[in-house]
């Protein structure tokens, strides 16, 4: 990191997950200099809480791990986590920022040695899970986590706890005294990459969620599914932990639904599609997968893998919107009832666990955002009325991790090209 | 005589769509439908529909009239509205369902002695009498619709029901010579009147 | 003079010696006790409820409905109308709608409306009693006069489909709307969960169809029993009168003991607020809701 | 070396201090690291520890230096000296917290303390600090192959960043498949109606921009040299040829539309049945008339048979989806509404794919009246009147038929991306055997070249999968095989034009970094930043071309003495080349034979009495060892008798440093690399699949030294396997004990 002092030459890249990190590294990687502003104490945003990718199945931490090193190499970028944009002033070429860094209570000289973990026994919520298992309230955030640096939770700051984390530190790395900061910052350009976030599934009330313990979201299955998740990598039930193995997939939960999301989320019906591999791989041929679908949207290549999981016997496609979930209180199992309208085939189906391919909404939806910016009716950003702030990624439009990363790169240079046009106008 | 059908048919050329968006209540909704079939799932009588309302849509689509208003199907709508809280596109299923059971009905085309369409009808023609319902003449008249015979078993069937009502002053022996009705009926027999001449002549149900 | 005064529409089965004379008689004491005047609108109509249709049709059914509309705008201007069956509010509110989002329809209605001497302006909003109590009193107001709490008494709030679907109250969800809950809660009350709170009872099929309507009342009462309740409530006359009505026929019919008490919420706020069985309407009941009426004579 | 001075740093915190004999560490790094200077100190990565080093360098004159601490992926900032070389001994991660603990273990962990103190002085001694290769006549201008919407739009966007493009287009004017169509897709709200194209207001940006020079009806007749210093033949239809110079290219030449009259089932090559650029024909023909057939009928009645041609199993025609057709379809089905609701257009779809908001225009379209089936087309039959499409209505679940006017088919994208590679080293291997007809083919398959490149490995990109010249990876979509050459459009993968414009401007991003990263000597993704870059001893290589094949990326060619020519622009650093030399004569100023060999040679063999086996683990920087050090970070134990040293790429190991381990003691060897096959991981292409077939050869080598083939273990490792990976080497340290140990110790 450096402390160079941003200017009108600086472009300011809110959102450090896979989007703002590609927009962030390739701006630093053509000369020019970046701040890169995150919410969370980590960068790596959703596709770090991600299993495997598809459709090759690989892990997301593997193109974390290069991102990390790029960005450890590259003196352009300075990385502020746990900071929010609060205020957007000025014009193309000339903003002034706000940005407001919530306390870490943990410094530089952290050394992520986990000291202070071991002195402290209150839990929380684990936000790298979904909250659906606890951590220590100094905690790391993420096996990957960068910056490499513990984070002691506001709730035992100012508590005995907290004393005692601090007493357990020899490397003088926490700071309970720590203050919420404001700066304000000159850019030339702001990329917007500040991603997506599940749709609510507890507003779809005839699934359920929160009601009937064995429905989850995909963003929790993924969870779920991974070694490093609440469960050890095994697939078992909220309601009695025993292990699932009739899994259904219900797809357009909350998008392609004027109820709820206008749109469509794109990624959710080649997720299910990866997640019935994640039965597969948890439970062999024992394993049963059906998902619940109205258009399997497997576009461009991606349609090899939907034909590879049609070819796979524990796998059935049931073309049906559920119409609702029940609960068998005897056994706990979600029942799922609708009709399968290839044919019109009234099901009743059990299962022991039913996952909401849950929707993308725009992270900033309620957020409030500079006037300038333009929105399209599902709160994704289009560009600005100015032309100096650009969307990137699925803050832009809900898109993979592939096209993220195209529409990050897009954004990197239209960015690049504010800054030069204002350096050329200035050098006039 | 060319029937209201026969017209229909004739204005139309066979393209059922253009037909029932002109002539069903909200049928313009059908062409929204992109067939995920949770209106299908979420009615309470589902399995009593031959065509559930999606599939009912496609056949719209694919111009099977005679299949469509000659069904059963739209008349086992009990108004609970599942679907049109559920649909993605937010069509009135309801509504449209509803509509297709007043058109077919209209068209004669509804399937004769469908009991729901005969209590619908009695229903409305007792409400349109005096302006309010009279409940003791609907349920008699639903006893006798299939005749003198079967009207006092049916009636005799439900006595004890009946005598319970009329003890807990729910049912009134009376209404029979009367009952409750509206003041101003030659004016509310204007306004229906008015307003179904109007309704007939924009969808062709005149003939 | 009244705290709250509202144009009523009290629809065909709230009338004397109608199927829901006791839904009125207990309204009717509930809102003395929260000080609520309602003045009947002068001349109202049926609402053509939910089977109108098949023989109505489209304009016909407006028409209805506007009429009720056009008797209150004219007759108690500034009024907010208030129905307490769930098939008139229904379809006092969709016709409001309808004819708020349609220049065509509100012209044709009103040219029928125009045989009668009367215009739709769309000046009048309609509420169901529930949104009265809950919304312009609130929980708190409501809980005020109880002097009898209903305590130990278990009730499976039966919500149904038409005060839930496709407008509901405010704030409630579809698939487990609460307001009626918390309605028994207030009077002292224990409110069971169970999974038929807004299943259909197949109401408007009563007489068409009686096997799959009772197919679906026997669901009702047999979650409702198996979940402990002892009485099932409800905002919806034809939900009272189904439910209550054939429970006698099902047991003829299918071997059930089915002797459940249904009523509406305001007889359990008459009870709950000290008045008699009587003024409760619980003399209107055809299975008995003893207990009830033993709080009620205490 | 005159000038070098060595020092060794230790840091005592983190418990490293608590846990191991520091003044043993220090003791080591002096007499047997031999470096100058050892110091420790209890917090190094703190200010004040960096400050003792900083000034070290200042005043102490040194210029290497050994940190043993934490792992080298942890603190990197804080221990970055650039004009220093560095080696990291991990002492961390890689000792004290994957060391079970407890007494009984004391001696085993400070062995292998000591081993790493010893590795990293050993390391160090032979490491250099890339002096980088800054060239002052770099080119920096851009050229793009292709000048449709993509090719346009990145010779644009390059232009607008202030870069200097050379647009070459084989046709007579811009524009494109675009300049076929009567309107495009909707790409903002309210995703209601179509657009204006826009291509000739974008040519005409193009043909006026002062930074663009626009080469019409020319191609590119060869392509040799590397990023910043590619040399261009532009090669007029006239027959003028001009040379250029670029810094990096973009191939931006887009697709051909799948041949109709390949499925004659669905009446492709019938007069009224057309694909969906003869649909965009005739609407350009009606000029906002109404759409007329060849036959000057006007189209009343349409239907539009998706996925023609397309998303298919049978292997005849495309297996992939092309993405863009239902929204294509859905546009054109508008045409006719827009202009007469009377018309009726029906999509016969399977999955209607219309993702993102692409949903507000298949419902905008469903309230212009077009309707849409979920039906399986068997069969179109043109009846001259009529045609007549059979098939399966899948919701009403009968077959059944339709009549239209006109059929269109919505056939797929077939990428413009010149020649297979595959093909190509086939033919040429078969040329050079002396086959004619392989050489006939080679001639006719270069005439099909977009690139002209005259690079050993053959003429174009290499094209990922269906002829597209896509990246293998998810996470990098520009991720090129061949360094400064990128691919935008639909010759990426198939795309409409909203993607495709987003593409191009990405792929010229990627041109720009690639021309200042060739101006500064600097690697390219993924070791972006690298300054180092490999070297060749000639005068001890025999020419045996193993570096030239296996190059992932045709950085190397063979000079006209035939030996290696290494084209440093192209290169990514992964060190293929090194670990394919037999005779050991390539290496990196920073990584060589000699610092890992060094480093191997560097570890203290107990004699086979101790009973304490050696194992060496070769791991994969990007994947293996992150693992490992997670392990370490999870506090998951393993034997303490590995010693593990991360490589660039498992393709980099020469199978001397496996021989020379086994040769001085080790009792068996780990070679830890990423995913290989169809779904490889190895960003270096064929790193751990070169490594796995190497190591396979191996077996005769150690037949002749007397030893198991156990003794050499290739083993695929995901990052994600910490806790795999600490099973595996318990696992193998268990199997190591049940072999014996080697009986080659005290020999090396």
């Amino acid at each position: 990191m450096s402390a160079s002092i941003a200017t009108s030459q600086t472009i300011l890249v809110v959102g450090g997950g896979i989007a703002g990190m590609t927009a962030a590294l390739e701006a630093a990687e053509c000369g020019r200099q970046v701040i890169l502003a995150e919410k969370q104490p980590m960068l790596g945003g959703r596709t770090a809480l991600l299993y495997r990718y598809f459709p090759k199945m690989c892990h997301p931490v593997c193109g974390l791990e290069i991102n990390l090193r790029r960005l450890r190499g590259n003196p352009n970028v300075r990385v502020m986590t746990m900071t929010e944009v609060t205020a957007v002033s000025g014009r193309r070429g000339d903003y002034t920022v706000t940005l407001k860094t919530r306390p870490r209570y943990v410094n530089e000289n952290c050394t992520a040695c986990g000291d202070c973990g071991n002195a402290v026994s209150t839990t929380i919520p684990n936000p790298a899970n979904y909250g659906l298992d606890k951590i220590k309230a100094a905690y790391l955030p993420h096996g990957m986590a960068y910056p490499q640096r513990y984070v002691i939770d506001p709730s035992i700051v100012g508590t005995a706890e907290g004393e005692q984390a601090k007493a357990a530190c020899k490397a003088g790395a926490i700071d309970l005294g720590m203050q919420e900061e404001t700066v304000t910052l000159k850019a030339g350009s702001i990329v917007w990459a500040t991603g997506w976030r599940p749709y609510d599934a507890a507003k779809i009330q005839p699934y359920g969620y929160g009601r009937i313990a064995n429905v989850v979201t995909s963003v929790e299955f993924e969870r779920m599914a991974d070694p490093h998740g609440p469960t050890g990598g095994k697939l078992l039930r909220p309601s009695d932990g025993q292990e699932a193995k009739n899994i259904a997939f219900i797809q357009c939960a909350g998008s392609r639904d004027e109820n709820h999301l206008r749109h469509c989320s794109r990624i959710c019906c080649m997720a299910s599609l990866k997640q019935t591999q994640y039965v597969r791989e948890a439970c062999g041929e024992d394993g049963r997968s059906t998902i619940y679908y109205i258009d399997i949207r497997a576009i461009d290549r991606f349609e090899d893998f939907y034909q590879s999981v049609q070819n796979d016997p524990t796998v059935r496609f049931i073309k049906s919107k559920v119409a609702r979930i029940a609960l068998d209180e005897q056994s706990g199992n979600p029942i799922l009832h609708g009709v399968d309208t290839e044919g019109a085939h009234r099901y009743a189906n059990a299962h022991d666990l039913v996952v909401l391919a849950v929707g993308m909404v725009p992270e900033v939806t309620g957020v409030a955002l500079p006037e300038d910016i333009l929105l399209d009716s599902s709160n994704f950003i289009e560009g600005s009325q100015s032309g100096g702030m650009f969307g990137a990624g699925s803050a832009a439009s809900p898109l993979d991790v592939n096209r993220s990363v195209q529409s990050a790169t897009a954004a990197s240079l239209r960015a690049i090209q504010v800054i030069h046009q204002t350096a050329s106008t200035e050098a006039v | 005589m060319t029937t209201a059908n026969q017209t229909a048919r004739a204005k139309y050329e066979n393209d059922f769509l253009k037909e029932v968006e002109a002539n069903v209540e909200e049928g313009h909704w059908v062409r929204m439908c992109m067939q995920c079939g949770v209106c299908a799932g979420s009615c309470p009588l589902g399995d009593a529909w031959a065509h559930p309302p999606q599939k009912l849509f496609m056949m719209i689509r694919a111009g099977k009239r005679e299949e469509v208003l000659s069904s059963d199907a739209m008349w086992m709508c009990t108004s609970c509205y599942n679907c049109i809280v559920r649909c993605p596109r937010k069509l009135p299923i309801t509504h449209i369902v509803h509509g297709l059971a007043n058109y077919a009905h209209r068209l004669g085309l509804a399937p004769k002695g469908q009991p729901t369409r005969q209590t619908a009808a009695l229903f409305w023609n007792n409400l349109v009498k005096k302006g309010r319902v009279n409940e003791l003449k609907f349920s008699l008249a639903l006893y006798f619709k299939d005749g003198f015979g079967q009207g006092i078993k049916n009636a005799l069937g439900m006595q004890a029901v009946g005598l319970g009502l009329v003890k807990a002053k729910r049912l009134n022996p009376m209404e029979i010579l009367g009952g409750h009705g509206i003041e101003n009926l030659s004016g509310f027999k204007a306004m229906i009147d008015k307003a179904r001449e109007i309704e007939d002549r924009k969808k062709g149900l005149a003939g | 003079m009244a705290s709250k005064e509202y144009a009523f529409y009290p629809g065909c089965s709230s009338q004397s010696k109608a199927s829901a004379s006791n839904y009125l008689t207990s309204v009717n004491t509930m809102c003395g006790k929260l000080d609520i005047k309602l003045t009947e609108i002068p001349d109202w109509n049926c609402c053509g409820a939910s089977i109108g249709y098949a023989e109505g049709g489209e304009l016909p059914r407006l028409a209805l409905s506007a009429r009720n509309f056009a008797l209150t705008e004219r007759h108690l201007p500034g009024k907010e109308m208030v129905a307490t069956c769930a098939a008139c509010w229904l379809a006092q509110r969709e016709v409001k709608e309808r004819l708020d989002h349609s220049e065509t329809l509100l012209k044709e209605t009103n040219e029928a409306l125009a045989a009668a001497g009367l215009q739709y302006q769309g000046t009048a909003p309609v509420r169901h009693m529930v949104e009265v109590l809950i919304e312009d009193l609130g929980y708190d107001t409501l809980k005020q006069p109880v002097v009898k709490p209903l305590e130990g008494i278990k009730f499976a709030g039966y919500v149904g489909c038409q005060t839930n679907r496709p407008f509901g109250i405010a704030g409630e969800s579809f698939e487990n709307p609460l307001y009626l809950d918390k309605l028994v809660e207030t009077v002292g009350g224990e409110a069971v969960p169970y999974d038929q709170k807004v299943a259909c009872c197949g109401g408007a099929l009563a007489f068409s169809e009686p096997e799959k309507s009772q197919k679906q009342i026997r669901a009702i009462i047999e979650s409702a029993y198996d979940h402990g309740a002892e009485m099932i409530v409800t905002p919806c006359p034809l939900c009272q009168a189904n439910v209550e009505i054939y429970q006698s026929e099902i047991n003829k019919k299918q071997g059930t003991r089915f002797n459940m008490p249904v009523l509406y919420y305001s007889q359990l706020m008459a009870v709950a607020y000290g008045s008699s069985a009587r003024e409760a309407g619980l003399d209107g009941q055809l299975i008995k809701a003893a207990r009830l009426e033993e709080i009620a004579g205490k | 070396m005159a000038d070098s001075k060595f020092a060794a740093y230790i840091c005592t915190g983190c418990g490293i201090g608590d846990t191991l004999d520091v003044p043993m560490l220090e003791k080591i790094a002096q007499k047997e690291g031999k470096m100058a200077l050892v110091k420790s100190h209890p917090f190094l990565c703190s200010t004040d520890g960096v400050k003792l080093i900083e000034d070290d360098i200042a005043n102490e004159g040194v210029t290497h230096l050994c940190i043993a601490a934490c792992s080298r992926r942890a603190k990197v900032e804080a221990f970055r000296f650039p004009a220093a070389a560095v080696s990291r001994a991990n002492l961390r991660e890689g000792v004290i917290w994957v060391v079970a603990e407890g007494a009984e273990h004391d001696a085993v962990r400070q062995e292998m303390a000591e081993d790493y103190v010893r590795m990293g002085c050993a390391e160090i001694k032979k490491m250099k600090v890339p002096a980088g290769n800054v060239k002052e006549a770099s080119s920096k201008k851009i050229l793009v192959v292709g000048g449709g919407l993509s090719g346009m739009t990145a010779a644009l966007a390059a232009a607008e960043a202030g870069y200097a493009v050379t647009l070459v287009e084989k046709s007579g004017a811009l524009g494109g498949f675009a300049n076929n169509l009567w309107k495009r897709v909707p790409f903002a709200a309210p995703y209601a109606d179509a657009q204006p194209v826009g291509a000739a207001e974008l040519a005409a940006k193009v043909s006026g921009h002062a930074k663009i020079k626009v080469h019409l009806n020319a191609v590119v007749a060869e392509t040799s040299g590397a990023p910043g210093r590619f040399a261009v033949k532009i090669a007029q239809e006239s027959g003028g040829m001009t040379d250029d110079v670029c810094g990096a290219i973009i191939q931006a030449t887009g697709f051909t539309p799948y041949d109709p009259a390949r499925l004659p089932e669905l009446g492709g090559g019938q007069p009224n049945v057309v694909d969906q650029a003869g649909l965009e024909a005739l609407a350009k023909a009606a000029d906002g008339g109404p759409i007329k057939r060849a036959d000057g009928k006007e189209v009343k009645s349409v239907v539009f048979v998706q996925c023609a041609g397309q998303r298919d199993a049978s292997g005849q025609h495309l297996p992939y989806c092309s993405g863009h057709c239902c929204a294509t379809s859905i546009k054109q089905a508008t045409y006719f509404k827009d202009r007469d609701a009377g018309i009726n257009a029906v999509v016969m779809y399977q999955d209607l794919r219309v993702p993102g908001m692409g949903e507000d225009f298949y419902r905008s379209a469903q309230d212009k009246g077009v309707t849409f089936v979920k039906g399986r087309a068997a069969r179109v039959t043109d009846g001259g009147g009529a045609c007549k499409v059979d098939f399966k209505d899948l919701i009403l679940d009968e077959d059944t038929s339709i009549e239209a006017d006109l059929v269109v088919l919505a056939t797929g994208q077939v990428p413009n991306a010149g020649v297979n590679l595959d093909e190509w080293t086939a033919t040429v291997t078969a040329a050079e055997s002396g086959d004619e007809a392989a050489k006939t083919r080679k001639d006719e398959l270069l005439k099909t070249s977009v690139l002209s490149l005259n690079y050993r490995q053959g003429p174009d990109m290499p094209q990922f999968k269906y002829g597209f010249a896509d990246s293998h990876f998810i996470c990098f979509p520009y991720e090129t095989r061949r360094t400064g050459i990128y691919a935008a459009g639909p010759v990426r993968r198939p795309m409409d034009i909203l993607q495709a414009t987003e593409d191009a401007t990405g792929a010229a991003l990627k041109a720009i970094q690639a021309v200042e990263n060739a101006a500064r000597g600097r690697a390219a993704h993924p070791r972006v930043g690298d300054l180092s870059y490999p070297v060749a001893r000639l005068e001890g290589c025999t020419q045996c071309k193993r570096c030239t094949v296996e190059c992932p990326f045709g950085a190397i060619d063979e000079d006209e003495k035939r030996f290696p020519k290494f084209n440093e622009e192209r290169c990514r650093r992964c060190g293929t080349c090194m670990g394919a030399c037999p005779v050991r004569v390539i290496s990196f100023e920073n990584y060589s034979v000699d610092t890992v060999g060094s480093q191997i040679k560097a570890v203290n063999i107990p004699d086979e009495f101790e009973e304490k086996p050696r194992i060496l683990i070769l791991a994969c920087e990007n994947d293996a060892y992150p693992a490992l050090d997670m392990a370490g970070i999870q506090r998951l134990s393993y034997s303490a008798f590995v010693r593990a040293i991360p490589v660039r790429c498992l393709g980099s190991v020469n199978t001397i440093w496996i021989t020379d381990a086994l040769n001085s003691g080790y009792d068996g060897v780990m070679l830890m690399g990423c995913k290989k096959g169809d779904d490889y991981q190895c960003h270096f292409v064929k790193g751990s699949e070169m490594a796995f077939y190497r190591t396979s050869k191996i077996d005769d080598t150690l037949k002749q030294l007397g030893l198991e083939p156990e003794r050499v273990l290739s083993l695929e490792v995901a990052i994600t396997d910490n806790a795999r990976v600490a099973k595996l080497i318990n696992d193998y340290a268990e199997q190591i004990n049940e072999i014996g140990l080697s009986p080659m110790k005290g020999f090396g």
